[in-house]
């Protein structure tokens, strides 16, 4: 039995490692929360490193590695804070076009995307948080063969930098649930859409509004078939999920360092405070957080990628990455004190990136709450 | 049982509150309840400073001081039943806040004739804004480990050093510092506090960027800095006995009303929140955390009357400022976290016109994790109530 | 202001005090868990002490003390784990039956509970947790002027031993909802009742289950009018909260404690364990949730005793005092050890009858979704 | 990633889980899997023993044990794999459990070539029962300052003192009893291991009544018992190590499948609930704690997958079986306190008709509260994260 990375993803681990410490410690880190901007030049190097297009399966014009095979960078991504829509474009997107089965126009975006000549980002919920059709109110009317788009996805990662808008439209207008809805890859230059940027919490990221104002969009722009976008979902979202949860993990593996590192060093009442029991004992329960997350993504990994995801398993990790990221940055900050309370400090983009994760395809609550209802209706 | 005031009580609170009315009723200080930033950081001192006055011209300013100082001589029930109206109004705290809760207190207790003569009258009226130089880099839960130095040349003290998390430093006229004057063992028995005029030379204040991007705190660099030999409050290593009683206010007076802000709070993010509280299972789990998070700050609420009732009866004010500081942080977390969690993703827009309410609550979520941390961390305040009022041994 | 017992309540804390304690001490109450049964002895003195009819207000035949009048007494009894049924007979039965206006047959009954001669229980709700109309369904069929009671009620405190019956039933047979119910005061030596022991987690009381077996309940048993409990309860369920509140704050009392005496005495790794940090905390935080409970059940008895008690307040102080005994006995037990796993230690004595308060007359979730509600509502 | 099995492992899995199914069918052993009170000891017992025999018949008794003592000499991963099999198919332990993998490993790794010979069979086969004596009244989480005393008084050891929370003590043919020998600082460097037969006059088994009425642990006098010198096992004042690695198993193999045994318990738990789940707010809010607790269950599978393959690589034993530990009290906690309200106030029905499946939800919710003390409280085990996996300072 083997529960750990395998020797490829270990190698992949290293590689991402040292690109990622390399080319966003703290300068770049700063230089871009000062003035975010997509950073083009890193973007080609990921794709040069095969990054972009590995989760995709071979047949859908990918290398087929699963979401095992890019879970060691978005890892060390989410560690290293990287200001790039690695999820959205090489993930989401990717997976989402993928999914399009034998359309050429799929399998020549998602070359494109996966060379980094193009990016790529989702539009998908009006109200992030909740992953329900019924948020959805963005309009696909149909005129002739093609559709016009009409509405506005209000928080888009990257919506003023990517090529490619993936949108989730209401096709069926006499609908407000599940069958009623359809996916488009825009191209982002289409008229009629307009993209503002957006300040939000997550300094290490970049957000726009995207506007839709009667944005024609051809019947090939259409992703899988016209009203399927729930199955299409369906079958994203729990690797979509999982991938976050690498984001995470990382994010929880710097800080837990950061807190250790801190308490080893800082010195209160002529002892380091991490001598403190009161210390020590939430370090501990940091450590358990991460260690039950990350055995939990492991496993939500291998069903995934096992072509399973509809489970609860899932759910659980990410829920309780969620969780564990939201406690580690919280209790972090308890850990640091007042330090961690100036912008200098590191702690803080964290504390930010970790609320924007948890609100993101299921909050805790909602994800739990849906965990308990298939248990009670016998389904796990 | 309670909480029954007494008639007189009854007619101040009358008083109090069509006085808080009618001062606010213009509208112009609501931005003094916000934290400053870059952007609006004169206007919001402005406000501030004219509440002071406001407050003095009132005869709200000293509400607690003697009456030969130009105070109230307000019954500790007075005290309680004003902040908690001025909680309810809306009422800004003042750029002297700290001032006239903490520092006046501290001069009338320990100053000399002439030092109360001197600080006292201008401090009251707002003329001259005080800050409080306790913390530094390396003394923040452990404040008695200090480093910062005076040492007597001449007639004058001269001081060098570091303090940081002051309140509104660059605006202050005057400090209530803590320096270090002997190397003892235990350290707070060679603490003095000094009246440091702020603009003596040698006084660098750097205001300090906050992960909220506001600024309300300062860090204050002391260069050989010099001040008469006469701005020594009370006797030579007696400092830590000025901080003590300082404190005591700022955890204990500091703390009333506090959970009519989280209650209002409350009742505006249940109006907020529209359906997203309402509607199906997820609006059924968000109240069941609306309720614990107004059980939460009821539990505040009750536990002030509790003591401010001890008080009146002649009880001197105690370590239970600690469960009551324990107590807001915690239920102030609660609420603000529920808040991000129920107004979703667009609450994590930081400003302008998509976000909600200018991105007000989410930092109210962001302050409120400071609130486990400033005046003694969690850590400490449990230390307090298990070791001063449970009676554990220390070791 | 005055927010703390005021002397009467501070007299009468002192007497219940030193009678509890006198009479309910550690062999007494362990006699009592070795074979159950009704002390007739203790509830006379308490009786004559005037006690049992102190809440009962003076235009129904009481002393007119309210729910603040026996506060101390109910919570000393908490403390000491009184086992006898000062709160079903002494408050909630009196407070029902004195809530029949001017019917002499109410009155009689009253007298003759403050008197000690005769003691009443209350079988209202058939799932207690669950403050809930819905959940009754024992009926009373109309015969006549009469009625015919038929059912069961599972759990009733002091069943076998009461001589009153203080009976919720469903009167209006098409009903499911508030409208439909009528409370009965039913002698127990009716013919039709049969009382069966039952064997109960919280073995410092009694319970039992009570059968309806074509009970006949004459016109003038019914408390109030035909229809109209729903009203009744409304008036005297938050008064009985607040009582709960009393007894269970009596526990914590008791349980914090012991809980500092043996941190202070039990030395493990050569140090009192009290000195321990983790520890330290732990109490602490035991004392900030008792405080905390304290303070709002305080606030809960003005608003019951003058008249309120509809609003949120009861409630709030009700499922904090729930959730306050749930922590500290709990975190009781993992203080004490081992020890505290033991039949012959006090310990889980009180760790079973938090449990019992808890879910009774409202569980904390139950009642902070209400508190909720009602602040979305605008209620509060 | 993973759970990866080989197909080997799949294999061993298919035959363990056939065996355990028809081991199990005849259902005599449900008993087995309560804990014991005063009316079913005898019978309980007799299932526990039996199962002991049919663990030693069918090859699975020594499955850890070098092949040369009677042992398969099973990879970790096949002890993984047939600790959760048990736990799938709701196997019990047996009343040898703690000497097949605990005190046996001990033997085998301290043991001399004689005492191995005369004890490892027939403990093997369930003929004699072991017991393990470590604790004392004073010595719990402090297991270093235990007081009872060895001797050697001419060729015996002479053994006086007292210890307590014996699983199952009266049962118990021999233990494996740690005593101090030499007064020495620290503490425990003068404590030695001994190899105790229980018949020897002198000793005192008293069942200990358990809060939840229940008699699963004993406590036992020891007064001037005399046993054989040759019953020392390893050297003088080496106690402490044979009492360690005896330790190390019980906190690692011991947790494995534990969660599956929480998630039919969950499963279980959501059937007999009905309504109370399903309906209204009510039901809403309970789901939810239901996905926590499932959450919470799964986290331990993980935890257990994640150092069974590290072990299986090669990785020896260490501080993460405080991790399990931990994880395992917390979530078993989380979920019997869930069941107790889930299921109202006729859950507290302790037994008889009337009650709930006889009461055992309540059981397991009592229980659940002494898997935070037993084998070390949470307290000393978030030390061991943080001082032997974390890195920080003792002191």
């Amino acid at each position: 039995m083997r529960f750990d990375l395998t020797e490829e993803q270990k190698l992949l681990e290293k590689d991402a490692r040292n690109y990622c410490q390399g080319r966003f410690g703290r300068d770049a880190l700063r230089e871009f929360v000062s003035k975010p901007f997509f950073n083009k030049e890193r973007w080609l190097e990921m794709a040069n490193q095969g990054w972009l297009g590995a989760v995709v399966s071979e047949e859908h014009g990918g290398l087929g590695l699963g979401v095992g095979g890019i879970f060691p960078l978005l890892r060390e991504a989410g560690k290293a804070l990287v200001p790039l829509p690695l999820w959205e474009s090489g993930v989401v997107a990717s997976l989402l076009l993928g999914e399009q089965g034998d359309k050429d126009s799929g399998h020549r975006t998602l070359e494109a995307l996966a060379e980094g000549r193009a990016i790529a980002t989702v539009a998908l919920f009006e109200e992030a948080d909740i992953v329900e059709p019924t948020c959805v109110s963005l309009t696909a009317r149909r005129d002739g063969d093609s559709f016009v788009l009409s509405g506005q996805k209000p928080i888009v990662a990257f919506g003023a930098d990517a090529d490619w808008l993936i949108v989730l439209a209401r096709s069926d207008a006499g609908t407000t649930d599940l069958s009623g809805l359809t996916l488009f890859a825009v191209p982002a230059n289409t008229p009629g859409v307009r993209a503002t940027d957006l300040p939000m919490t997550d300094v290490t990221y970049r957000f726009a509004k995207v506007e839709f104002n009667e944005v024609p969009a051809a019947a090939g722009s259409v992703i899988g078939e016209v009203g399927n976008a729930a199955a299409l979902l369906q079958r994203v979202i729990p690797r979509a999920q999982v991938a976050l949860c690498a984001e995470m993990l990382g994010g929880c593996d710097k800080v837990l360092e950061m807190c250790v590192e801190y308490s080893k060093q800082r010195v209160q009442f002529g002892r380091p405070i991490g001598s403190f029991q009161a210390i020590k004992h939430r370090l501990a329960d940091m450590y358990l957080k991460v260690s039950a997350a990350q055995g939990l993504a492991y496993a939500a990994v291998k069903e995934v990628d096992n072509g399973g995801g509809a489970g609860s398993l899932v759910k659980v990790a990410k829920a309780m990455c969620n969780d564990a990221y939201r406690f580690i940055t919280h209790e972090g900050v308890q850990v640091h004190g007042g330090i961690a309370f100036t912008w200098e400090h590191d702690m803080h983009l964290y504390f930010k990136r970790a609320l924007r994760y948890r609100n993101t395809l299921g909050t805790s609550s909602r994800l739990m709450y849906e965990v308990g209802l298939a248990l009670a209706g016998g389904g796990l | 049982m309670g909480p029954y005031f007494t008639e007189e009580e009854e007619q101040f609170r009358a008083k109090a509150r069509a006085w808080l009315e009618s001062s606010l009723a213009d509208g112009r200080f609501k931005i003094a309840l916000d934290e400053p930033d870059e952007r609006n950081e004169t206007e919001w001192a402005a406000a501030q400073r004219e509440w002071d006055r406001r407050l003095f011209q009132g005869g709200y300013a000293g509400l607690a001081w003697p009456k030969e100082y130009g105070g109230r001589g307000a019954t500790v029930i007075e005290q309680f039943i004003f902040a908690e109206e001025a909680a309810r109004a809306g009422a800004p705290g003042g750029l002297n806040n700290m001032g006239r809760s903490l520092i006046g207190p501290a001069i009338v207790r320990h100053g000399t004739d002439e030092q109360k003569k001197r600080l006292l009258p201008k401090l009251l009226s707002g003329e001259e804004v005080w800050a409080q130089g306790f913390s530094e880099p390396n003394a923040g839960s452990d404040l008695a480990s200090l480093t910062t130095r005076a040492e007597l040349v001449g007639d004058e003290w001269v001081i060098n050093g570091q303090k940081i998390w002051t309140s509104h430093g660059h605006h202050a006229d005057w400090m209530l510092l803590l320096a270090r004057t002997e190397k003892t063992d235990p350290p707070y028995k060679g603490i003095s506090a000094f009246l440091v005029d702020m603009r003596s030379p040698g006084i660098t204040v750097r205001p300090i960027r906050q992960l909220n991007g506001k600024t309300g705190f300062c860090e204050e660099f002391f260069d050989n800095v010099r001040i008469p030999k006469a701005n020594l409050l009370g006797t030579i290593n007696s400092g830590w006995n000025a901080a003590m009683t300082a404190l005591g206010y700022e955890r204990s007076v500091l703390n009333v009303g506090r959970h009519l802000v989280m209650i209002q709070f409350l009742g505006r993010l249940a109006k907020k929140a529209g359906n997203r509280i309402k509607a199906g299972e997820q609006g059924t789990l968000f109240l069941e955390r609306l309720g614990r998070a107004y059980a939460a700050a009821w539990s505040l609420g009750c536990l002030q009357y509790t003591y401010a009732s001890r008080w009146a009866q002649g009880a001197p004010p105690g370590p239970e400022s600690s469960l009551m500081r324990v107590t807001w942080a915690l239920a102030l977390q609660e609420c603000t976290e529920l808040a991000v969690d129920v107004l979703g993703p667009r609450a994590q827009i930081s400003c302008g016109p998509e976000a909600i309410d200018d991105g007000d609550w989410l930092l109210q979520y962001y302050s409120s994790r400071g609130r486990g941390i400033s005046s003694g961390t969690l850590e400490i305040q449990r230390n307090v109530i298990a070791e001063r009022i449970l009676g554990l041994p220390r070791r």
